[in-house]
């Protein structure tokens, strides 16, 4: 437990708060590459990921929880990604799409590219694949979603 | 008429012409008053010892490609800027990569790389190995560092 | 007999004054209350008709067909941190959001909800002039608008506000010609046209049949007035990344998208109250607020339906369609209500 | 969002606006520098260089067979015509011509890309204006062929389907069965589409008589595909320079003289139509035979040699896509370069964007159809 002297009360809202925050997960409308259009596949009809409530892709990163790093992430890009990083409010979550982002993928012998994004942020869920099909990214954020919900029990 | 020095074919059958620098713009003045208007692409081969600049021109009308190529030992080679606009784009990526200079250009900044980054890539002597990271200023402008600083 | 007015005579052991203060405060819970729910309600019956319209599924993985989605929405927006940027003017920053969802309380506090059978009268506040408080309280939304885009140092928020005056300026003007319209027609009929309740009394036949321009044109302007597509440009998401409330974030933001959703539903009941006889049907009794709800829940829907298929207008073309289409078509009506009134005594 | 700038004084009361690289319509990570003058756009600077993946540069270290999944994701929404693209020229300079049935293969798959695409871009072009259905609409489409691209290759987007002299796989029966049933069913729903923006009378007004673009001026800056099109411009590098097997399939080029954003718009849609025609052909006249050269056996791949220089353009897309190899008669490629059609047709941007207000900035970058993945490479 987290909360050593919290009582019964304060368990149960944590654990209120994070079913709430596990399944109202805004992603930031954030594509870098590739990926990013499989990062569109997941919101449109097929696998509509609005149904696991982050319908609500948020241009802004004030207002968005999840931030989707979708694509190769180039050096010239990363302090980029870094501000959008901060910018976002606590409590945020970092997904790791494709293998360009996880570790440079085929692109990592050359000059540009950041040998994955974890160098620059911290990481929840890798979701590996060039680009990852829509089903595994949202077996990504399922995987996510379930992260949040155990919070207090780690 | 302009000197060329030679007239060969290419393995897909393209004229190519091989002409020196200082004629270079008189060529292509010549070429785009013939009606080759569209100048399609600008390329630059390191051949080690000289550094190589091909120039494929296409009339729109006639449908018709000719390669141009010219070669420079000091880097420098005129700019088509006055004659084409988008000399301007890619004269900009080859002095990028390359590290061709593109004399009478009128913004030779860097394309995709800071003003600062070490090297031209596509150089065959680039080194790979030596890592460059860049970073952002408070004014949204990039610089590199070899050193991976904070943010990294 | 109002709301508040029962309210106050249930606390009269009190004395006078007590009894009015503990009457409004009880009033503002409730009001609370009710507006946090009907916007769940709307906003999750949004969810599920774009979803339908989309030909996606939309939120079920939350409770039964999603139906909690919204309250995990909203924990998820009060657990979140606000922040508060570097650069802001502290005070209209806080403010803003605060007053955009005062607004929007207080106006939903001056709507006469007709009857239900066991609860008697659901009017909140009743007034002889409760015409003018409608749009005084209106007129307290943009102002919050306009303070978060200026106050948050943010080009987009500053452009958004700008675009979100240009706007309120182009379309206030024929809403209240139109509705100087409806006051016209309804002072033939009743001694009291100003107060809403007796200006829903007089619509034997709804005021949107003679007064079928001022409808449209009242129409337009309330969504104009919540900032819905084709009208957002105030925050046009595909330009301006959030508009005025691009710097807002935690439950100052959700204060925004509550205000974005119930300035719809505010909408549609004016509309529906001004035009469409509010609580008035057949067999109605004591079963009015139902018809309100449903009058305004299809006005609600015409809404999301324009909102899904249609683009975000420029500007400059809204300025245009405000000023030199919206304005005569209501100067128009105005004497197409004259004529009526006077002309044929309807 | 992500850049902080300073405000600097212009003087005549002008503002710098900083749009990317996160933006919603940007489309990946176009950074522009914008000088405002109120809502009038008075310059454009795009910068780009956000996705400059190094493509050029691996491929110098990669065999022949190798550097074609760097194609692949370039143009990341319309992978197979960037397969052509490169096989064009590699197979010149290697001497490896693809037998025939592999060439109609490749027309198939290329088309079918295509209408990928331009699926992808008309319905970011929608989002960009505001209509957020149709979106879904062409994502449902969209769908269908990555299904027909996983019965074929094994994967939805980033293909790498063809190899030199040849396919990865064979069509089977099912295969040509299901193309069959996308084209017969598609037509109607791209009408669907269609209706849906061009009914429109606010689309329309967002977009007649903005960004026109003057055909010169597309040849001056090198603009190419739909764009040129629509300023009047017949050029298709499918009938001008015909590869693979495109001079035996009758269609025709989409033009249009109106030279604005609603002409690159029906352009763009009236291309989808075309394509399907071409399939509609193909499939038809696909002959029997093998479906590699055997000269480019899997064991011998990493084993050819090229030399000379080949230049070879197809129509992407985007526009008119060249790859330029030079071999110096090892297995690596000497030098790899690109002429990626996104790339000129954006540094059209600051003239169509001048003096124009923020709205038609995001519906002229709309119509250019950017990837970045072509662009910064």
């Amino acid at each position: 437990m987290k909360t050593g002297d919290g009582g019964v009360l304060t368990t149960t809202l944590e654990k209120a708060m994070e079913w709430g925050r596990s399944n109202s997960l805004w992603p930031l409308t954030f594509g870098l590459a590739c990926c990013a259009i499989e990062m569109m596949a997941i919101q449109a009809s097929d696998l509509d990921i609005s149904r696991f409530g982050s319908e609500i892709f948020r241009n802004s990163p004030r207002q968005s929880d999840l931030m989707i790093v979708a694509g190769t992430v180039t050096k010239k890009m990363a302090p980029r990604v870094r501000r959008l990083y901060d910018e976002m409010p606590y409590p945020k979550y970092v997904i790791a799409m494709g293998v360009c982002v996880i570790q440079g993928g085929p692109y990592n012998q050359g000059y540009s590219v950041v040998l994955g994004v974890d160098k620059v942020v911290p990481v929840d869920v890798y979701v590996p694949g060039c680009p990852p099909t829509p089903e595994a990214l949202t077996y990504g954020i399922m995987l996510l979603q379930k992260k949040i919900r155990n919070e207090t029990e780690r | 008429m302009v000197e060329i020095l030679e007239e060969s074919k290419g393995k897909d059958g393209r004229r190519i012409l091989k002409v020196a620098k200082e004629n270079l713009i008189a060529l292509m003045a010549n070429l785009k008053d013939q009606g080759f208007d569209h100048l399609s692409l600008i390329t630059g081969v390191d051949r080690k010892d000289r550094l190589e600049v091909v120039y494929h021109v296409h009339s729109m009308k006639k449908n018709e490609y000719i390669v141009v190529k010219t070669e420079t030992l000091d880097e420098r080679v005129p700019s088509l800027t006055s004659l084409y606009s988008s000399a301007n784009w890619d004269e900009r990526e080859q002095y990028d990569l390359m590290g061709i200079i593109f004399e009478g250009h009128p913004n030779l900044k860097r394309m995709f790389l800071p003003e600062n980054w070490a090297g031209h890539p596509l150089r065959k002597n680039y080194d790979l190995q030596k890592v460059q990271y860049i970073n952002m200023d408070e004014n949204g402008e990039d610089y590199a560092t070899f050193d991976s600083g904070d943010g990294w | 007999m109002s709301i508040l007015l029962r309210l106050q005579s249930l606390f009269s052991i009190f004395g006078h004054y007590l009894s009015f203060i503990l009457a409004y405060l009880f009033e503002t819970i409730f009001m609370i209350v009710f507006v946090m729910v009907s916007l769940i309600a709307v906003i999750y019956l949004f969810r599920k008709y774009m979803a339908r319209v989309q030909l996606r599924i939309g939120p079920n993985r939350v409770g039964k067909f999603g139906l909690l989605q919204l309250i995990a929405d909203s924990l998820k927006l009060v657990g979140k941190e606000s922040v508060l940027p570097r650069g802001r003017d502290d005070m209209p920053f806080r403010m803003a959001p605060i007053i955009i969802f005062l607004g929007l309380i207080m106006s939903f506090a001056i709507i006469p909800y007709g009857s239900l059978y066991w609860a008697g009268s659901l009017t909140i506040t009743d007034s002889d002039v409760s015409v003018l408080l409608l749009f005084a309280a209106l007129a307290i939304m943009p102002i919050g608008e306009l303070l978060a885009g200026i106050s948050s140092k943010n080009k987009y928020a500053v452009v958004g506000a700008l675009r979100g005056v240009a706007k309120d300026i182009s379309f206030e003007i024929p809403m209240m010609i139109s509705v100087l319209a409806l006051v016209m027609m309804a002072s033939a009929r009743t001694s009291t046209p100003l107060n809403l309740i007796s200006l829903v009394s007089v619509q034997f036949i709804p005021y949107g049949i003679p007064q079928i321009i001022g409808l449209g044109v009242f129409f337009i302007a309330m969504v104009a007035r919540a900032s819905y597509s084709p009208f957002d440009m105030g925050e046009s998401d595909s330009e301006l990344v959030a508009g005025h409330s691009t710097e807002y974030s935690g439950m100052r933001f959700g204060m925004f998208y509550m205000g974005m959703f119930g300035s719809i539903f505010l909408g549609s009941m004016i509309v529906s109250i001004l035009y469409l006889g509010a609580y008035n049907g057949p067999f109605s009794g004591d079963l009015g607020f139902i018809y309100l709800l449903i009058k305004s829940g299809i006005l609600v829907i015409l809404a999301f339906t324009i909102w899904l298929s249609v683009p975000r207008i420029r500007i400059d073309k809204f300025v245009n369609l405000g000023w030199k289409y919206l304005l005569p078509a209501s100067v128009i009506n105005l004497v197409i209500a004259g004529i009526l009134t006077l002309g044929l005594g309807i | 969002m992500t850049e902080i700038t300073k405000s600097k004084d212009f003087g005549n009361g002008w503002v710098e606006l900083n749009i990317g690289p996160q933006h919603p319509s940007t489309h990946g990570v176009l950074r522009l520098k914008v000088k405002l003058d109120g809502e009038i756009i008075r310059e454009v600077e795009p910068v780009i260089g956000y996705l400059h993946r190094n493509a050029e540069k691996i491929c110098e270290l990669d065999y022949y067979c190798d550097s074609l999944i760097y194609f692949d994701r370039m143009d990341y929404v319309g992978a197979m015509n960037m397969e052509v693209g490169y096989l064009e020229a590699a197979e010149k300079l290697l001497g490896i011509p693809p037998p025939e049935r592999v060439q109609w293969i490749r027309v198939i798959m290329a088309e079918l890309s295509r209408i990928a695409a331009h699926l992808v871009w008309a319905g970011a072009f929608g989002l960009d204006l505001g209509m957020l259905t149709p979106f879904f609409y062409c994502f449902i489409e969209r769908e269908k062929i990555l299904r027909i691209f996983t019965e074929t290759c094994g994967t939805r987007q980033e293909t790498n389907y063809m190899s030199i002299g040849g396919v990865y796989q064979d069509f089977n029966d099912k295969i040509v069965y299901d193309i069959e049933e996308f084209i017969e069913q598609f037509p109607k729903k791209l009408g669907v589409i269609f209706d849906a923006y061009v009914k429109n009378d606010i689309f329309i007004s967002r977009n007649k008589g903005i960004g026109i673009l003057e055909p010169e001026v597309a040849i001056d800056y090198g603009v190419t595909g739909p764009m040129l099109r629509a300023s009047g411009i017949d050029y298709d590098v499918r009938k001008a320079e015909p590869y693979l097997v495109y001079d035996k399939v009758n269609f025709d080029i989409p033009v249009s003289y109106k030279k604005d954003n609603l002409a690159r718009f029906l352009v763009r849609f009236e291309e989808m139509r075309q394509s399907i025609k071409i399939i509609q052909q193909a499939i038809k006249k696909i002959p029997d035979g093998p479906y590699f050269n055997p000269k480019a056996k899997k064991s011998l791949m990493i084993r050819l040699r090229g030399e000379g220089e080949t230049y070879a353009r197809t129509e992407s897309p985007k526009g008119e896509f060249g790859v330029y190899l030079v071999g110096d008669g090892g297995v690596k490629p000497y030098r790899v370069r690109v002429r990626s059609p996104s790339f000129k047709n954006l540094s059209i941007l600051p003239v169509l964007a001048k003096d124009v207000m923020i709205a038609d900035l995001v519906a002229i970058s709309g119509t250019i159809d950017l990837v970045f993945g072509e662009v910064d490479r």
